[in-house]
């Protein structure tokens, strides 16, 4: 039943894959209903309807993401029917080569993954009909921008479902080309093309690696199918090459450092609501790579793996949050914070390897679990504030925080969807995300139980770096939603700014901050439906978490841990009401309307509120050696001799070390490579019949 | 019963918290040989900041009005989970320490989204100072929480108290590093000397107050309450985890009163200890913060490690 | 047998046909006619063999088996769609007056000469043959690389030829010795040089003589493979003769020449029966790649760009013969086939785009997508596809390689890493501004025939999804013939 | 065996790749564009003699016939061409002068002892003794590849490729008594088209760089300019 439904969601996605090409068909299309149904007059007049000139656009474009939403629907049914029973289907498509044809499973571990792939989805497809509206209108066409969507959730889709390297290779490159058209849709930017073009080239180098680990269980299991990946038994040596080569395919697409230049470029460039599914969903399929090639494939776990994770995982959580505190522009902001939670999520999963290494399976599969619940999480409000940022954009053609402000009073429905969206990525409780971060922290605190004291004194440092991290992610998004909602608007067009009209585009987020606050205040069903999967994984369920009732979550036990979202809630609620019934409707004192203190004066403007650039000065001073900053200031000068200062003008620029320290060397590198092969074709022809002449001697000389 | 004696405890708790307070300027105000208040004076403020016609600014949106009423109310439910008379309570099950940290958060976030909602330089430049500030401190206790926690085996307050209790008195050093951490983080937290001035009234040096300046009336009132119940949280985790003597572990009358009457000792002492540094240091600038909260996080590393190598018989 | 005789007849007599009609307008549909018969022949020989297992000719001078009829179907095959191309092209070419009557006839002519040597090399039993046929091959081409008698086009057909010619000499040493070392064994006779014979002796055969063969064989044909530091050539040969020309080159003849060492390659393992062979093609093949792949970045004519990423591509294939495990022999024949086809096609996209922009250099063509979407996107999907991006027939080839060396030879998967990295590289820092962008002023749509693109790439598509059964039977069974056994 | 127990025909045979191995050497060091063409042109003869004299000590008929093919092109037809061209271009008292000759021709002795060095293994276990002359194929080969990549002369490169041709033919003669006829046909067949096909070049070549000289043909290269 549920790969009946995953079937649907994939041949859903390729249809309106196929629907995005009939974009220009509308007169052939015409033609066509009409010879069919000539017989039928209704059913002709229906059809009239809805090819003529001023219907079928619109219709053409619902049909897209109506699919689409069909898709994201059979996702999330397939994935929670897998998870509900915990079944394991299997089937063999005939495809593929001749001796190897497609194999298809679907596991708890898929089933969850594909729950995180349908949500967003249907957001997506209730949010795209109103966001792509104004690209019919420009110079790229949309059957473009719908072919690959469609294609690149399909991609997706058949990822989660591979059994087999070459399949699973196949699904992952469609993922991975689709997108970079998508990310190269609007070709007119330069920094579109860049971005595209860093982003393929790193997806293939990773590709490549995931293919080289494949390769080294496959030349011990004899077979390219998981079954014969699993079987493999390898030496620790050749474990560990392919769990590096692993991590390297794997962190690459999700992002981890210093492997994560291409995310800030290639994410906010991209359409909003693809931007959403990237950094939503795609990074998630990343993360799904991950913990199938480790968890199931590999047959054993070393700790020092765990601890590789964790660091790297640290590192990434961190130097994303603080890069994201200094971006302007607010899509990229969200692409480092992106960075960001994938490295709490790997941090969770080192945690899990280390206690499974060290056998406490319980405790990895805390972890594990912990790490599942972020990744959702973070596809749930990722999405959500993408979406968000692209109903300013679409509204306003506004990017940078630098010009927003006051959004709160143009746009009130979108800031209050926005504000579930922020409090719930800065790890507040009693919403989701606060949920996640507090498993993790559970799951840290037990590291007191491992044998080694080094990794008894890694881990809780690595929880406190998760601690700076979200107390960093907390201010970060108080940056964004102060500077973007809150205040006066620092420009124009942001002033005069219209909220959002199209019904869908505020459905789409509303729908994810709903599931946002429902998995905030009821986590305990959703983490026991994780049994299932982690019993899969790693033989063993989580004991207790609702030993208390299912009101409670308490992961190790009722004594070490206990956590009561819903009663949070409501305590928050009572005081919080009661306050507001003693204070306002006893007094019935209306608050009066002032200017606000300007030290006596007067005229506030809104160039003198702190910009975002300003909020972030003092992390920027305090983490100095993290960044790499570009400041100017240029004055503007007046009077006689141009002596007076009128005006100056501050501008910084701050810039991604891994990009100077890795990236900018290895262009330079191929280059000199190039160029000094380039010596060897003099375009002389007596120098060819040389190379030709010495070959012969040199292979005759060595074979003699 | 016992969920009405967690109710009792906290609204204790709550109406306390100003007295604590008023004791607080007290003391200091005869340090610096100042003529004294009455130590019911901020219930006085309160009082009188209640029945004041609030005002609010032009720009501000409902955020700003909504801000007080949750701020208010994170910080009242971290009170109820804290232990203060008794542990064992049932509401110390709904939320563990570092739910407690992220009530603080919640508060906190509000603050100073109502801060930068005004439109102002003082609310933008309170709310930046105060996020970076928290985002320095907030790892620093994290990090002493864990210290004992880790001990203790449990995040879960009255359990680590009973653990202390079982123990009895053991000179661990990581306790004491600890609590170093954590009295340096919540004299930051709730905005002292030397990293804030409360009583300062010149807009560049404040931190707190920048953001609460455009606040009157009844809003007003609820954040000082705020304020004041978070000083007096801190104090009691200071007191109670370290030094639990005292705490109730059943509910008869008896011991119950005995704990009330330790707690009041443990607040008074550690309320004029606090009074002793006000008077004593000088406010500090604003980029000396993060050296003082890189201590206050050394000093909790080094707890966690001398827990891990001193304390752990393997 | 029939299909054979008339797969080479055809030609032969389109050959003299079109010597004598070549600059009559319909030359070009003829051309293609003819094309499409060689094709329907080629057809019908490989059900035939499909049906009744290798085939020997009366004579014995031609032998058809799994491995060369599928050959033979696809050099038809892009022989066929090429030739439908090149009809308008060479109109065109003839309009703007780049071509005079004699030399289209002279064109015509030749593209039936080149087509009948490569069935003679493709079909043929005797290497000795096979060896006139290859030399037939170059002498057929070399006057099309100058057709259109510019310095840079006479310069480039004067190194193809001297530097093929010498190449190709070296190739008869190598088969001289290899009779000689034949003729010690079976005795003097016609016989010594026909493959069947060579190959049922091969264990017999001398190994001393057999490894010195195969090194002048190896030189001789990896000069016409474009192997590295041989392939000089070949970039010039490609980017100065007519488009069509570099199709065929970059689609039949290098595919020929690598068809032809391996079938040396399968006479020498089985003499010497160690990995000597192999080794040597290993490392002709790897430094192909990665010499190759390096030097796309530095290249500025885009006809010149797409055949360094033939050498590469060669060079792949030939390591993978090299390997020479069943997985990676699988993957060489399965590569050339998915890449003569994408390449063909790359070729044939970009004479148009060529055309379109009125010049070869990269860094004046601009905006082709909103100029032309059927030529950008073409142009595009088909550098996606030879880049071995899926779900294109190339990248299933890729990924066997890669697995087959990480089982072989590990400690040789960074360079190919490095050499698949860097191509990518090199390739898509030209396409990306080429088809991206916005349209400079004055640049229009032309009239483009881009059927032969779209049927390619379709079939690479295919190919990329599934392998119809058919075919994965005679790879199955050519990779058993070359490897020993099947891959499973 | 030593030389003095051969039959006279054998003799001959060895004798006669001497005297080609000779003349390959002749060629390297000759300078004058017609001369080299001459010499070619005897180098072409002594090969249809070695030809025609084993055709005679084994009687194969065909020997005769490929006899026959190579005096007709390799002594004839050929260098007539060449010769040809060299006087309607002018190129009769073109000095085509190599840079340093000593150097060449120690290499060119170099290659003889390392072609033979090659042909060791082949000639370990064989009973004819002729067969030793391999070597001296091998060597006129690999001479003949030396001799086109010092010189500068489009003309003199044909030659080379010629002689080129002359060793591989050489060898099949002293190797194998010959190909199989059908190959020979085919290879001569080739041959006379290169050889027309270069008689088109040499006028092409002429009109786009009016010389020969190949050193001028190099527009299309890689290295920076």
């Amino acid at each position: 039943m549920s790969l009946f439904f995953a079937y649907l969601s994939v041949v859903a996605a390729l249809m309106s894959a196929l629907v995005a090409l009939a974009t220009n068909w509308r007169a052939r299309l015409q033609r066509l209903a009409e010879a069919i149904l000539r017989r039928w007059p209704h059913a002709h007049s229906v059809a009239a309807r809805i090819f003529s000139e001023t219907h079928y656009r619109e219709f053409h474009r619902y049909s897209l993401f109506v699919l689409l939403g069909f898709s994201g629907l059979g996702a999330l049914l397939a994935g929670l029917g897998t998870l509900m029973n915990g079944a394991v289907l299997t089937q063999i498509l005939p495809f593929g080569l001749p001796w190897l044809s497609w194999h298809i499973r679907i596991d708890p571990l898929a089933g969850f993954f594909l729950c995180v792939l349908g949500l967003p989805l249907m957001a997506v497809s209730l949010y795209g009909p109103g966001y792509v509206r104004e690209f019919e209108h420009g110079k790229h066409p949309l059957s473009a921008l719908g072919l690959f969507t469609g294609l690149f959730v399909a991609g997706m889709e058949l990822v989660l479902l591979a059994d087999d390297a070459f399949l699973f290779m196949i699904a992952w490159e469609l993922m991975s080309v689709a997108s970079y058209f998508l990310v190269a849709y609007q070709h007119d930017h330069a920094a579109n093309r860049r971005a595209a073009f860093l982003y393929l080239l790193m997806a293939e180098i990773g590709a490549i690696a995931i293919i080289l680990a494949y390769g080294v269980l496959a030349g011990f299991g004899g077979g390219l199918t998981f079954d014969a990946l699993r079987g493999a038994s390898l030496n620790p040596l050749w474990a560990s090459i392919a769990f590096v080569l692993g991590l390297i395919g794997f962190g690459m697409k999700a992002g981890l450092v210093p492997i994560h230049a291409w995310l800030p470029e290639a994410h906010p460039v991209a359409p909003s609501h693809i931007s959403a599914l990237m950094s939503g969903v795609m990074l998630k399929i990343a993360v799904y790579g991950f913990i199938r090639f480790t968890f199931d494939l590999l047959n054993q776990i070393l700790w020092q793996w765990g601890v590789l994770v964790l660091v790297i995982g640290a590192a990434s959580a961190v130097l994303g949050i603080l890069y994201a505190l200094q971006q302007q522009n607010l899509k990229r902001l969200l692409a480092y914070s992106s960075v960001e939670n994938i490295g709490i999520v790997f941090v969770a999963l080192g945690l899990s390897l280390i206690f499974l290494s060290s056998g406490q399976a319980h405790l990895g599969t805390l972890g594990l679990v912990a790490a599942l619940l972020h990744a959702l999480n973070h596809a749930l409000f990722k999405s959500l504030l993408f979406l968000g940022a692209g109903a300013i954009l679409h509204q306003t053609h506004e990017q940078s925080l630098e010009n927003m402000g006051g959004l709160i009073h143009r746009m009130p429905k979108l800031a209050a969807v926005f504000l579930v969206g922020t409090l719930s990525i800065a790890a507040l409780p009693p919403l989701n995300g606060f949920v996640s971060e507090w498993l993790i922290f559970q799951t840290a605190l037990q590291g007191g139980l491992i044998e080694s004291g080094v990794l008894r004194s890694l881990i809780p440092t690595a929880s406190a770096v998760l601690a700076l991290t979200s107390a960093l992610a907390a201010t970060c998004f108080v940056k964004v939603y102060g500077v973007a909602f809150l205040g006066l608007p620092r420009s124009h067009h942001i002033a005069h700014a219209r909220d959002v009209q199209h019904r869908g585009m505020l459905g789409g987020p509303l729908l994810l901050a709903a599931c946002c606050g429902l998995i905030g205040v009821l986590p305990t069903p959703l983490i026991n439906g994780l049994g299932t999967l982690t019993h899969q994984l790693t033989g063993f369920v989580l004991p207790s978490v609702s030993a208390l009732g299912w009101l409670w979550l308490t992961p190790v036990a009722p004594k070490v841990a206990s956590y009561a979202p819903t009663l949070v809630l409501l305590g928050m609620a009572m005081v919080g009401g009661l306050c507001y019934y003693l204070l306002y409707r006893r007094t019935r004192l209306e608050p009066r309307r002032a200017e606000p203190w300007d030290c006596g004066f007067g005229g506030l403007t809104s160039a003198m509120q702190y910009t975002s650039g300003a909020f972030s000065m003092p992390i920027r001073r305090i983490f100095q050696p993290v960044f790499e900053i570009r400041e100017s200031i240029e004055a503007q000068q007046a009077g006689p001799a141009n002596i007076r200062i009128v005006a100056l003008r501050y501008h910084f620029h701050v810039l991604d070390r891994a990009w100077l320290a890795l990236y900018e060397p290895a262009g330079r590198l191929v280059l000199r490579l190039a160029r000094g092969i380039g010596r060897l074709q003099t375009g002389n022809i007596r120098t060819y019949l040389g190379y030709s002449f010495f070959t012969l001697i040199f292979l005759l000389w060595v074979i003699s | 019963m016992a969920w009405l004696l967690a109710i009792l405890e906290t609204l204790l708790f709550v109406g306390a918290a100003p007295l604590l307070a008023g004791w607080i300027k007290r003391v200091k105000c005869r340090l610096q040989n100042r003529k004294a208040p009455s130590v019911f004076q901020p219930y006085r403020d309160l009082l009188k900041l209640y029945r004041k016609q609030p005002i609010a600014p032009h720009p501000a949106s409902w955020i700003f009005r909504a801000a007080p009423y949750i701020v208010f109310a994170s910080t009242v439910l971290a009170a109820a989970i804290v232990p203060l008379v008794a542990v064992d309570l049932p509401t110390s099950r709904i939320a563990d320490i570092i739910v407690l940290v992220g009530f603080f958060a919640l508060g906190r976030t509000f603050q100073v989204l109502a801060g930068m909602d005004i439109g102002t330089a003082f609310g933008g430049m309170g709310s930046s100072r105060e996020m970076t500030i928290s985002s320095l401190a907030e790892p620093a206790m994290l990090m002493a929480v864990f210290t004992l926690t880790m001990s203790a085996h449990t995040t879960n307050l009255s359990q680590a108290m009973n653990y202390v209790l079982d123990t009895g008195l053991v000179l661990r050093p990581s306790f004491v590093f600890a609590l170093g951490g954590l009295i340096l983080v919540a004299i930051a937290e709730t905005g002292r000397i030397p990293v804030d001035n409360p009583a300062t009234h010149l807009e560049l040096t404040m931190i707190h107050e920048a953001m609460i300046l455009e606040y009157s009336g009844r809003w007003l009132a609820l954040i000082e309450w705020a304020s004041q119940i978070k000083l007096m949280l801190y104090g009691v985790l200071i007191a109670n985890i370290f030094f639990p003597w005292g705490i109730a572990q059943d509910f008869s009358l008896t011991t119950l009163g005995y704990g009330m009457a330790m707690i009041a000792l443990k607040l008074a002492v550690l309320a004029l200890v606090l009074a002793l540094s006000e008077a004593l240091f000088a406010k500090m600038r604003i980029f000396r913060v993060q050296e003082y909260l890189g201590f206050a996080y050394l000093l909790s590393v080094l707890g966690m490690l001398s827990h891990i190598i001193l304390e752990t018989a393997r | 047998m029939i299909a054979v005789y008339l797969l080479l007849g055809i030609p032969l007599a389109g050959m003299t046909l079109l010597a004598l009609r070549g600059d009559s307008p319909e030359a070009g549909l003829l051309n293609s006619r003819l094309n499409g018969l060689a094709l329907l022949a080629s057809v019908w020989l490989a059900i035939d063999v499909l049906i009744n297992g290798p085939e020997l000719s009366s004579g014995r001078l031609l032998y058809i088996d799994s491995y060369n009829v599928y050959l033979i179907a696809l050099t038809a095959f892009v022989g066929l769609t090429t030739s439908i191309f090149s009809g308008p092209y060479m109109a065109h070419e003839r309009e703007i007056g780049r071509v005079t009557a004699r030399r289209l006839r002279l064109y015509y002519a030749m593209y039936q000469g080149f087509m009948l040597a490569m069935y003679l090399v493709l079909t043929t039993n005797n290497m000795g043959v096979m060896w006139v046929a290859m030399e037939g091959a170059t002498l057929a081409t070399v006057l099309l690389v100058s057709l259109y008698r510019t310095p840079e086009s006479v310069e480039a057909a004067w190194k193809y030829f001297i530097l093929c010619g010498v190449g190709i000499a070296q190739a008869l040493f190598g088969t001289v010795l290899l009779y000689f070392a034949a003729e010690q064994k079976l005795g003097v006779g016609g016989e010594a040089l026909l493959w069947t014979v060579l190959h049922e002796n091969a264990h017999a055969l001398d190994p001393a003589i057999l490894s010195l063969a195969f090194v002048f064989l190896l030189v001789g044909y990896g000069t016409k493979i474009g192997l590295v530091p041989l392939h000089q050539w070949l970039p010039d040969a490609h980017s100065e003769g007519p488009t069509p020309m570099s199709a065929i080159l970059s689609g039949l003849l290098l595919n020929d020449a690598l068809y032809a060492v391996v079938r040396c390659k399968m006479l020498v393992d089985g003499s010497l029966g160690t990995h000597l062979a192999g080794n040597l093609m290993m490392g002709f093949g790897l430094l192909s790649f990665v010499v190759a792949a390096l030097f796309l970045h530095r290249q500025t004519d885009i006809k010149r760009l797409f055949s360094y990423s033939s050498i590469e591509h060669m060079g792949l294939m030939t390591f993978a013969f090299g390997v020479g495990s069943p997985w990676a022999t699988f993957a060489a024949l399965f590569h050339m086939t998915t890449h003569s086809l994408t390449k063909s096609a790359i070729f044939i996209t970009v004479g148009h785009a060529a055309q379109l922009a009125g010049t070869q250099r990269m860094d004046r063509i601009r905006g082709l997508i909103l100029t032309q979407p059927t030529i950008g996107w073409g142009l595009l999907i088909g550098t996606v596809a030879i880049a071995g991006f899926p779900p294109f027939g190339v990248f299933a080839s890729e990924f066997l390689v890669l697995v087959a060396t990480m089982d072989d030879y590990p400690w040789l998967t960074p360079l190919l890493l490095l050499g698949i990295g860097l191509a990518f590289a090199g390739l898509f820092r030209h396409i990306q501004p080429m088809v991206y962008g916005d349209v400079p002023e004055g640049q229009k749509a032309i009239k483009a025939n881009l059927t032969p693109v779209m049927v390619h790439l379709a079939l690479v598509l295919w190919l990329g999804l599934s392998i119809p059964t058919f075919l994965g039977n005679w790879f199955n069974q050519a990779t058993q013939l070359i490897s020993g056994s099947m891959p499973q | 065996m030593a030389i003095a127990e051969l039959t006279l025909y054998q003799q001959a045979i060895l004798l006669l790749a001497g005297l080609i191995a000779l003349t390959s050497f002749l060629m390297l060091g000759q300078s004058r564009l017609v001369r080299l063409v001459s010499i070619f042109a005897l180098q072409g003869c002594l090969l249809a003699a070695a030809t025609a004299l084993a055709a005679t000590v084994l009687d194969y008929p065909h020997l005769y016939v490929s006899a026959a093919l190579s005096f007709l092109l390799k002594g004839a037809v050929i260098p007539i061409l060449l010769q040809r061209l060299i006087h309607r271009m002018g190129l009769h008292r073109v000095m085509d002068t190599i840079d340093h000759p000593a150097r060449v021709m120690m290499a060119g002795s170099a290659l003889v002892v390392f072609s033979y060095y090659v042909s060791l293994p082949v000639v370990r276990h064989s009973t004819l003794v002729t067969l030793n002359a391999i070597a001296v194929s091998l060597a006129v080969v690999l001479l003949g590849m030396l001799l086109m990549i010092t010189r500068r002369q489009a003309v003199a490169h044909v030659v080379g490729f010629m002689s080129i041709e002359n060793g591989l033919f050489f060898a099949a003669v002293v190797a194998t008594y010959g190909m199989p006829m059908v190959v020979e046909l085919g290879v001569a067949f080739d041959v006379l088209v290169a050889a027309v096909v270069f008689g088109v070049f040499f006028f092409q070549i002429r009109s786009s760089i009016d010389s020969l000289n190949v050193d001028q043909l190099s527009k299309l290269s890689e290295a920076d300019q």
